[in-house]
């Protein structure tokens, strides 16, 4: 199949969707600039006008309440806000506001519109530009929360999402977007709701979060030289969330690693924990483990960046205590000075 | 000439007199609705805050008269009036105060979350100033799906104090959108005066000059005045010249969530409210009427036993309709798309 | 000891930290009118005038970044959102600067303020004004999170967040003002970050946050009827959380049943349910269970107002469930028309 | 007579020409800093997003002349200007982008968060908007405290779009504080031209206008201009009439964000920056001073001499300062209370 990198797979499903419904338009802070927000909305301006591809005032709460009244007269906006960190001035217009439209009107009207959110993180993004706050939308019914870690799923979720005649929040974790991967031509939809097992093994059940689905898929490759099959799921969507798929692998492995994006206290992490352990209790074979941020914001010197970020190499050592094997640390590849940048290729000032 | 002109000139006499007469009946709806609510509320069976807007008749009824079900009306929590003059059903919003699955809202959000697609009023909800971006974007969708017509946000002062309403009007300025900001000024949010919260001598609707829109105050409390600003200010707007903000003055009798008068308990005074009490909009237009000679007393008296009537009704449809099933509360939250657009795209 | 009502030990907690402090001052729409935040303020402003108690525009947002300025040039602000409904409009200030403030200079100033959200339930609340988001500030590095349930705690608590250097989220169940409980005379504190056990008991241990510690002590007593044992624990924090406390208790009893005030996903519960089965894991007699608000907006209308709300007669059918017990639910007593209030006092249109 | 008023002319023109070294000075000393970030930036050791403000030296420096070190300052993303006008470390402002432990923050915020307390540079934060309240705040703290203190609040023109600007206006205004508000208008957010965010016709400052505050603008690129507004807006605070909004006209000559010139790239043209660069705030003052006759080219070269020396050493210091260690990111999470009034109130 084609490869593409995650950032065209959310603007081929955007462009799909535009050519597809002429109701659908995309608006956020520099949509229509030359970054085109890392790719996803470069040249869609162009393609179908500025009446459906457009830039707007700094106002991130007001223009979300617009989004949703356009959604409400017909349309079915994508929104984009360049960090979560941003969205925070538009929490009560999503929460209180889109989330509960359909619900506190007797279901005569429903909000369509997507909200993309995405997650900074490297070159100094700091406390402010890098928060990964989608357990706060996992905890509101009315929306739809999604964050795929692939590009396949980054366009099928996100064509669905568009499709989908609720608000759906969906998430995009900077250092994916640069990820390669095939990605089928033409419209296609990953069903909200359903996780997606990337990996199949006996011995451990990872279920990872958005860019932490990559390390745990990088951690079992490693974990398989040392004779540990390990599961990797990407729950992809957390609201709804697919508790049959987790606790069917927890049940065969008898071990569960989650490993989240955010910080472990009050996160998604536990959501996943607790319902392993509610379904499953004294069957597992060793407590749940939890893998997440510091319990700090996010420090801005590069020293720090490794200390921060869990990797694979943390999912790795977690999985070896867990099922008991040897416990050290691989040696890593000989590691990059800094550990706030993907690949050489992400250099700053963004 | 002359004789055309004179038929032209009583044509004009007669339509200004129906209008008159027409304005006059719809502030005295909304009046004795709700004095019927708050009547019935002592008997703690509409178990939800209500917002009466007793003695604001005049900007409801003035704005509404002027505006045809495809335009659009979004309001707040003191929604009523605007829902009525809109054509919002009755029994549906008193069934939605009473939390019956009959309710305009099958009783999942009572007086604060009022709606009515058909009559174009498209919702209310209580967090200050939230719909008022909403509103906007209304007419930034109708605006981008071709359709033509004028979407009017009632807010309160205190919702002037809010960021949302600045970014409002800045993007409706922006793109010229047709929107009436309508804002009843009644001095006060809940308790608190405007003295503490506004700085003194700069009016509301000064703010949305300083965003470039078009702006005006008028007396809230004289229905035909709200109704020639507002006609004017829609003209404007119709003609494409972008958003008009109005700040009406006007006065809520009532306490501020609730059935009661609330003088006594010291946030202001009784001759403050009895000095608005004499500038009712309803005793103001009647006893214009009777001197203009386009009302006569008998005539208020049919009305009013007509509206009550029509109250009476409405009261038993809701009283008597059945509280929503448990289940509905989890089937409202979602919606799963069956509009053949969708299938049709999906089959594609 | 003297008793008092919890919404007068608030009251009370904020008198006598005005007195000790003059930095100390209130701020908040409708904390000088006539019903004083439910009579928490009633009266604070003839004492100390209305350079220290004070109203505020409807501004919410830039409002609480003011009282972050007052509290970085020296003050030491209360400050009151009647709803945690309309402090989302305030969460980029609460979460992006006053949580990091102290973090992201390095130290060099921190933010002492503490911000009262009521949490609001009954009479027709609905979707707007009930919301129960504590996880989201849980979730938070440099916040403290109390949601104490008793009156006696109420004041200590509040005494503690006052004094305490950082931003102190301060949450108050609209249902528990009108509790009465005993109350010590004079200063003293309540520490940030200590479980308070409310009951004893071998059997089963019930984690139970804010307002459903209430219903929890309630259930304890029908369950002691049945011959059940109940430990009933009010984590009173939930940031920091003490979680020695809830697990010494779990690993006696071998039973978690944790009661929320909000909905289930990825709310707080998870958390608790996460720690203890991270900590106790195959050690529990039966698996965990989560008691929490059904996954819908909050209906209007009174007559859903049960079914939406859990009692203790829900966590006596759990708890009867988890030991094995008879599992009916006990005989209500005569359940009046409507569950829409606590007491018959309570009546609208707040 | 004649004497007296000569010798005071005499004396005003001497204090005229210091003050315009001072000023120039300042701006070079600005202007050479982040030329020097700029070059080092490629070296991929500064890791974290900068925001040089070459180009709009005139306002930071205009401004900031006017202030006490007990004054306050907040800023925003493109804050090393305003920093070092108001007597930022320059070392630790280096150390912090260099993420070092002997950074301002301590390699906690990089160079969006700088911060110099001694200075009264109170802090910067990029989330746009969101220092204004605070600074609004700092400035009601300070009053409910007795503290006669003016804050000042940096921004750019995108910030006025924000909610939380309107709301700190708001605020300023009902309580008179004595707070400046100065907006940097350099025409653009990130890429984005003010076309796309705010009406035509409608100048930035009408909207604090709106507000009922004294608001004015300014040639940002003219720092004598800068400074004279500032001293009229600065007495007219400190007389206690309230706050007073500036808004400044001026231009970003390189990328939004980092160290290159991005003409280019299409959002902008090479011409319209060729226009800006024309009004080079440091070479028109420069000009002025040499026909003036109270600058000389030889001084410039010496104090460009001597602000290479200062950077070179702070350089240095930045780059040879160690790196945080791990521990004090979750020790800076939370403060202990160490205060003695603590202690006297828990003894009590
Ligand atoms: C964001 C928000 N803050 C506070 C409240 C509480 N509240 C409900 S109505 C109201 C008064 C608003 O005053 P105004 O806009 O003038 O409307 P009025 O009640 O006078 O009609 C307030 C403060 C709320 N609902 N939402
Ligand atoms: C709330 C928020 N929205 C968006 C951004 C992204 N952003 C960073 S700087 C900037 C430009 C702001 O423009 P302006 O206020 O004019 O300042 P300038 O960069 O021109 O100095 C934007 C949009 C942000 N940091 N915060
Ligand atoms: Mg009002
Ligand atoms: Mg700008």
């Amino acid at each position: 199949m084609r490869e593409l990198k995650y950032f065209q797979a959310v603007h081929e499903a955007t462009d799909l969707c535009m050519a597809a419904d002429p109701s659908v338009y995309v608006i956020g802070l520099g949509v229509t600039d030359p970054k085109g927000v890392f790719g996803t909305t470069l040249g869609l301006e162009q393609k179908y006008g500025g009446g459906r591809v457009m830039d707007m005032p700094c106002a991130e709460n007001g223009m979300t309440g617009v989004v949703l009244g356009s959604a409400l007269a017909g349309m079915r906006p994508i929104m984009v806000h360049q960090r979560i960190d941003f969205a925070l001035l538009a929490m009560e217009q999503i929460v209180n506001q889109a989330a509960k439209w359909h619900f506190m009107f007797g279901g005569r009207k429903s909000a369509p519109l997507v909200i993309r959110l995405l997650v900074g993180r490297g070159w100094g993004q700091g406390p402010q530009h890098s928060q990964s706050l989608h357990s706060w939308f996992a905890h509101v019914p009315g929306l739809k929360v999604v964050m795929p870690s692939t590009p396949q799923d980054a366009k099928g979720l996100l064509i669905s999402a568009v499709e989908d005649d609720n608000p759906v929040i969906f998430i995009e974790h900077r250092w994916l977007h640069n990820i390669t991967g095939p990605v089928p031509e033409g419209m296609y939809r990953a069903p909200i709701g359903e996780a997606r097992v990337l990996r199949r093994g006996e011995d451990v059940s990872i279920v990872a979060l958005s860019h932490m689905a990559l390390e745990a898929h990088r951690a079992a490759q490693t974990l398989a030289r040392e004779g540990i099959e390990a599961e990797v799921i990407d729950p992809r969507s957390i609201r709804p969330f697919d508790e049959r798929t987790v606790i069917e692998s927890v049940r065969r492995t008898g071990r569960l690693l989650v490993a989240d994006t955010s910080w472990r206290h009050a996160g998604f992490a536990a959501e996943i924990v607790a319902r392993v352990a509610e379904e499953l209790g004294s069957r597992l074979k060793c407590p749940p483990r939890r893998i997440g941020l510091p319990e700090c914001p996010t420090p801005t010197s590069p020293a720090l960046a490794s200390e921060f970020y869990p990797t694979a190499a943390d999912i790795v050592s977690a999985a070896c205590e867990m099922v008991q094997a040897r416990t050290g640390r691989p040696a890593a590849a000989a590691a990059p000075h800094f550990s706030d940048v993907p690949d050489p290729s992400f250099t700053g000032p963004f | 000439m002359s004789t055309l002109n004179s038929v032209g000139a009583q044509t004009e006499v007669q339509a200004h007199k129906k209008l008159a007469r027409r304005l006059f009946r719809s502030m005295l709806r909304i009046r004795l609705v709700e004095e019927g609510v708050a009547q019935r509320y002592a008997e703690q069976q509409m178990r939800c805050p209500v917002h009466l807007c007793i003695g604001q008749e005049a900007v409801a009824a003035g704005v509404c008269d002027l505006l045809s079900a495809d335009d659009q009306v979004m309001s707040t929590h003191r929604a009523h009036g605007h829902y009525l003059a809109k054509g919002g059903n009755l029994p549906a919003m008193l069934a939605e105060m009473y939390g019956k699955s009959t309710g305009c809202s099958s009783g999942m959000g009572g007086s604060m979350h009022l709606v009515d697609l058909e009559a174009g009023f498209l919702g209310a909800a209580p967090i200050v100033g939230s719909t008022i971006p909403i509103a906007v974007g209304v007419a930034f969708g109708s605006l981008l799906r071709g359709e033509d017509r004028v979407v009017t946000a009632f807010f309160g002062e205190g919702a002037t104090e809010e960021g949302a309403f600045h970014e409002a009007l800045n993007f409706a300025a922006l793109k010229r959108l047709p929107v009436l900001f309508v804002c009843e000024n009644n001095l006060y949010s809940v308790y608190s005066p405007l003295s503490v919260r506004q700085p003194p001598g700069r009016e509301v609707f000064r703010l949305a000059a300083g965003h470039g829109i078009e702006s005006r105050r008028g007396d809230g409390n004289d229905v035909s005045e709200v109704h020639a600003v507002a006609e004017e200010a829609l003209q404007r707007i119709r003609s494409g010249a972008g958003p008009v903000f109005l700040e009406f003055g006007t006065y809520r009798w009532r306490e501020h969530c609730g059935p009661n008068y609330d003088n006594h308990i010291g946030y202001r005074t009784e001759e403050e409210f009895r000095r608005w009490r004499t500038l009712c909009p309803i005793e103001r237009s009647r006893q214009r009427g009777l001197e203009e000679g386009w009302l006569a007393d008998a005539e208020v008296d049919r009305w009013s036993d007509e509206i009550r009537a029509e109250l009476a009704a409405a009261m038993d449809f809701a009283r008597s309709s059945p509280f929503p099933e448990s289940r509905t509360m989890l089937d409202a939250v979602y919606v799963e798309r069956k509009s053949p657009t969708s299938a049709k795209r999906r089959a594609a």
